[in-house]
This record gives structure tokens, C-alpha cells and sequence, in this order.
């Protein structure tokens, strides 16, 4: 079972790797910080089947705190952007 | 072969890449960015040596494993004190460089 | 009865990596930012709910299970206000961008 | 099949790291930057380091990258590449020294002794004595609790710097300027919903620090991310610098880290002893004001210098 769980968190990360090269194509700031969502939740994916497959139920409590990271960088993305443009005005 | 050999490898390409980046970047930003990757690279090193000094049923030897989270707030701060620099950089001069012309 | 939870452990797992998988392929395959960001919002987050629905018959407590759920919670409510505030924020920076 | 995962989650490393020093935009290349922190807290989980891995998802992850998206989007208009790309053969030779430093550190892991030295057995040992039973808990609080201490310390003197960099007339001011509620209002309802959220998940995480992974700093930078996120929705406003209760949290951490180690010398006859008795108690009341003192000083370290003059 465990290594299922390992193969799918493997899968999981190469799938959402790929997604990362929106990133590379752009074109706005929006998608490069869609595609880092996206990697997030993938991230938090991986780590939960790492947790039960590596037997580290605390990979579950790292999981906990880059989801709620991952929406502070976001919100803190938001708030440049808005904040750049009021700049340019 | 011990499992974190993988680790150990990548954590000496890591600070080679971030090496590079801070000679070659012009922006002082991205110079920020590679020295974090560097510094990335050498916590990871510890991490292998912890993993190494595996014992008595821990996973890893929790002394160099708390050196690096004293390190990685340490780098942190550093980085803060890093922008905050630039930043002000930046309002007195108007140009995000950090060649004197 | 362990044979039959891993079987529902195999079948959950990998129906979640599939929509990971759809997720990705919207973000590369939709021509703009807010049909992108459609297409991950509901990929991913069914992804993760589907590893979590296979990774909960495999937990020993209630409590890691609780955790579990409360992670998924937590990301769904994270997506689903935070990409509100990034569809405004690609619509305010313009469709040519 | 475990290995197989370690060399995929070691290429993936490298793939982003790569992305994070050639991306052309400064943007990109610190997104880039937030998804290396996150391979690289499943690496930490790969390496045995749980602890290390919620310090760098909170830290190397989170809060470094909300202070350099921040950062990145306020110098957008400065960026300049023209003129300023260094020659080829500086690049050539750039990447000739970092392939051999590369090669040699590589040269140097492939050649460590086969026993590798270890402390664990002694932080086995002495674990009871102090009733903790997360070892790398143990070493931050007792066994190199003047590291620390120490840490705590640069961590305000780098505060110092920061709020040093204010033009004079500012001084004493509010940090960042005052973010005001949108019309729309969905950035105070995001905010609504996750702070308290939260709030509870670092108490949560820096109270099973004793017991298993987690602690005083994971715990303190999700209060820290919080507090700027409510900052940033406009719920709070940041107060000024010359706040007399916000320097009294600024220090308390580390007055009482001091205080207990002062009175080491009465108790237990050494700066920082504990009595074996009273030592969980100790590290107990040492470790909450100093994560509300941590807390402060990481959201402030974000926050940067004052930008708005005190209003008398």
C-alpha cells in the first residue's frame, strides 16, 4: 500500500510540475500566481499521501499550514497588484 | 547507498546554481532570491547529515535539524532586512540598481 | 475487509490524481485567465477531496481523520474566496495582459 | 520505490530552482521561488525532519514569499534589464567556479565516512529529565537554548535595522500604508473566515510542539502571516512604532528568556539551567510570551519600516 500511496504522490507532483510551466508562458500575473495555487494544493496532496505512506502523521499538520500560506501569498499578491496600479495613477 | 544521497547531490547543485545567479543577476532582487537558494542548498546538507546520524529511533540526529530552523528564521530576518534596504534604495534614487553612475 | 478498504483506498487515490491531472490540463489548454482559473479551482480542490475520501480508510483514529477533513475544509475555503479576489484581480489588469 | 520518489522530488527541486535563476521576469522567478519552498518541505518530510518541514512551509514558503510578492509587484516600474546584462565571458566564467564548487561539494557528500557521528543518543538520553518528548523541541529550549536566545535577540536587532531605514520625519510612524476595505468586500470576508482559522491552527501547532513536530517559531509565523492578513483586509490597522505596548511585546520574549536564565544561576547553579523539577514549567513560561514576542517581531520584519508620520 505504501507504495501505491508513494507512486501516487509522485504522480500527483510531476502532474501539477507541469502545470508550473504556465508559469513560464504567462502572459499575466494572474496565472503565474494561479499556476503556484495550483502546485499548492497538489503540494498538499503529495504531503497527506506522504503522511500515511511514510507513516509521518505530522506531514498532515504541514499540509494544515501551507494551505493557509498558500492563501496569505495570494491575498498578499492581490493587494501589490492593486496597490502598484493605484501607484501608477 | 543511504537514501539521502539524492538529497546531498542536489543540496551541492542547489549552491551552485544560487552562486551563479547572485554574480550574474543584474536586478539586486533576484540577487536576494539566488542567496536564499544558496542558503537553501546548505540547510539541506544538514538535513542529509542529520538523516545520516539516524539513532536510538529518531529519524535523524534533532540537533543539526534545530540548527536549521534557528537558520531558516535567521535567513528570513536577513531577507526582510535585504528588501527593506532595496526598497529604500529605490525612493532615494528612482532606479532599481546597484550601479553608482 | 483490509483487502476491500485498499481497494477503496486505490480506486479514491487515483480518480483524485486523474482530476489533478484535468486540472493541469486546463490551465495549459484555456485560451484566457478566468476560464483557467475555472477549470483549476474545481479540478484540484476535487482532487484533493478524492485523496483525502481514499486516505480516510486507511487512518487509524477519529482524530486523523478529523485532521484530514479539516485540511480539505480549510483548502476549499482558502480556493474558493481567494480565487474570487484573483479572477477580480486578472479582470482589473485587463484582458491583453 | 521510496527512491524512485526521492530522485523525483530531487529533479523537481532542481527544475524550479532552475526556473527560479533564469525566469526573465523578476515576478516569475519569485512565484517560482514560493513553489521551491514547497518541494522543499516534502523533502524535509523524505529527510525525517517534520519540524524543518512545517519551519520551511511557514517560513521559507509563506512568509518570505508574501514579503518578496510584496516587494516584487512595488518595484515593477524600476525594472530595468537594458544595459545591465553582464558580459558572456563573466557568465562563462560565472558558471565555470559554481560547476566545480558544485562538483566538489557533491565530491564531498558521495565521500562522507560511513559512521556518521551523531548526538541523538545524548538527546535520548536526557529527554525524560526535561518531560519533553519532541526531541528537536528539546534541543531549541534546553540543550541550546542560548542559541536561542541569541536568535531572538538578531531577530530584533534586524527590526532595529529595518525601522532604522525610515526617513526622519516618519519616524515613530505607522509601517505600510493604511489599507482600506474594498467595496466589494471580499478580501475582509477572506479575512473574516481564515484569521481566526488560523489563529487556532499556529496556537495548535506551538502547543503540540512539547509532543511532536511543530513549536514556538511554526506557531509564531502563522500568527505573524495572520495578523498581516487582517492587516492587509483592513480590519486592523498596524500600530505605530513608538507604541509603548507593542515595544513591551517586542521584548517581552526574550526579557523573560533572560529572567529564567538569570535565575538559572540561583536554581541550578548555570545561565540557563533548569531544575530538573521545574523544567518543563519553565520552558512553558519562557515559550509563550516568546512566541507572541516572535510573532510580532516576524509581521513587523514584513510590515517594514514606517511609512506614515505619527499622528500626535
Amino acid at each position: 500500500m505504501a507504495d501505491f500511496l508513494l507512486a501516487a504522490a509522485g504522480f500527483v507532483l510531476v502532474t501539477v510540475a507541469v502545470g508550473l510551466v504556465r508559469i513560464l508562458s504567462g502572459p499575466g500575473d494572474a496565472d503565474r500566481i494561479m499556476a503556484a495555487q495550483l502546485f499548492g494544493t497538489g503540494g498538499i496532496a503529495a504531503l497527506l499521501l506522504l503522511a500515511q505512506a511514510m507513516s509521518v502523521p505530522a506531514a498532515i499538520d504541514v499540509g494544515l499550514v501551507l494551505g493557509l500560506l498558500a492563501a496569505f501569498v495570494s491575498v498578499a499578491f492581490v493587494k501589490g497588484v492593486t496597490r502598484s496600479q493605484a501607484d501608477e495613477a | 547507498m543511504s537514501a539521502a544521497i539524492p538529497y546531498g547531490l542536489c543540496s551541492a547543485v542547489l549552491v551552485g546554481l544560487g552562486l551563479f545567479g547572485l554574480i550574474t543577476h543584474p536586478q539586486p532582487l533576484r540577487k536576494i532570491l539566488a542567496f536564499n537558494l544558496i542558503g537553501s542548498g546548505v540547510f539541506l546538507l544538514f538535513g542529509v547529515i542529520a538523516r545520516r546520524g539516524a539513532a536510538v529511533g529518531f529519524g535523524g540526529d534533532p540537533v543539526p535539524q534545530a540548527l536549521v530552523i534557528t537558520g531558516l528564521v535567521v535567513a528570513f530576518a536577513g531577507t526582510a532586512l535585504a528588501v527593506a534596504l532595496l526598497l529604500r534604495l529605490v525612493d532615494e534614487t528612482r532606479r532599481g540598481t546597484l550601479r553608482d553612475e | 475487509m483490509s483487502l476491500a478498504l485498499n481497494g477503496l483506498t486505490i480506486v479514491a487515490v487515483c480518480a483524485g490524481a486523474f482530476f489533478f491531472l484535468a486540472g493541469t490540463v486546463g490551465l495549459l489548454r484555456f485560451p484566457d485567465a478566468l476560464s483557467r482559473l475555472h477549470a483549476l479551482t474545481k479540478a484540484d480542490n476535487l482532487g484533493l477531496g478524492l485523496v483525502v475520501l481514499g486516505l480516510l480508510f486507511q487512518v487509524g483514529g477519529v482524530f486523523a481523520a478529523l485532521k484530514l477533513i479539516g485540511v480539505w475544509l480549510l483548502t476549499l475555503l482558502a480556493a474558493a474566496t481567494v480565487s474570487q479576489l484573483l479572477a477580480r484581480a486578472a479582470r482589473a489588469s485587463g484582458p491583453h495582459e | 520505490m521510496a527512491l524512485a520518489f526521492d530522485i523525483v522530488l530531487v529533479l523537481l527541486i532542481l527544475g524550479v530552482a532552475t526556473w527560479t535563476i533564469s525566469a526573465r521576469d523578476t515576478f516569475a522567478a519569485v512565484v517560482g521561488f514560493i513553489g521551491f519552498g514547497l518541494v522543499l518541505a516534502l523533502a524535509w518530510v523524505c529527510l525525517a525532519a517534520p519540524d524543518v518541514a512545517l519551519t520551511e512551509a511557514a517560513i521559507g514558503s509563506g512568509l518570505t514569499g508574501g514579503l518578496l510578492v510584496g516587494a516584487s509587484a512595488r518595484l515593477r516600474r524600476t525594472e530595468t534589464t537594458s544595459g545591465e546584462t553582464p558580459s558572456i565571458s563573466l557568465r562563462l566564467s560565472a558558471g565555470v567556479v559554481c560547476t566545480f564548487i558544485s562538483a566538489g561539494l557533491a565530491a564531498i557528500v558521495l565521500e562522507l565516512p560511513g559512521k556518521a557521528p551523531t548526538l541523538a543518543p545524548q538527546v535520548a538520553a536526557n529527554l525524560a529529565m526535561i518531560g519533553l518528548d519532541n526531541p528537536v523541541t528539546a534541543v531549541l529550549m534546553a540543550y541550546r537554548a542560548v542559541d536561542t536566545l541569541l536568535e531572538v535577540v538578531v531577530l530584533l536587532l534586524v527590526l532595529g535595522g529595518i525601522w532604522s531605514l525610515a526617513p526622519d520625519h516618519l519616524w515613530g510612524g505607522s509601517p505600510g500604508s493604511r489599507h482600506l476595505a474594498g467595496p466589494d468586500g471580499v478580501l475582509p470576508f477572506v479575512a473574516q473566515l481564515l484569521v481566526p482559522v488560523g489563529i487556532l491552527v499556529g496556537i495548535h501547532i506551538f502547543w503540540i510542539g512539547s509532543v511532536a513536530p511543530g513549536g514556538e517559531f511554526q506557531g509564531a509565523t502563522i500568527l505573524a502571516a495572520m495578523w498581516i492578513l487582517a492587516t492587509m483586509a483592513g480590519l486592523v490597522d498596524m500600530p505605530a512604532v513608538s507604541r509603548r505596548w507593542l515595544r513591551l511585546l517586542l521584548v517581552a520574549g526574550s526579557a523573560v528568556f533572560f529572567a529564567v536564565g538569570f535565575a538559572g544561576f540561583a536554581m541550578a547553579g548555570a545561565f540557563l539551567a533548569y531544575p530538573e523539577a521545574y523544567a518543563k514549567l519553565l520552558i512553558l513560561i519562557i515559550e509563550i510570551p516568546l512566541t507572541l514576542s516572535i510573532a510580532a517581531t516576524l509581521a513587523l520584519l514584513v510590515a517594514g519600516p514606517p511609512e506614515r508620520a505619527p499622528q500626535e
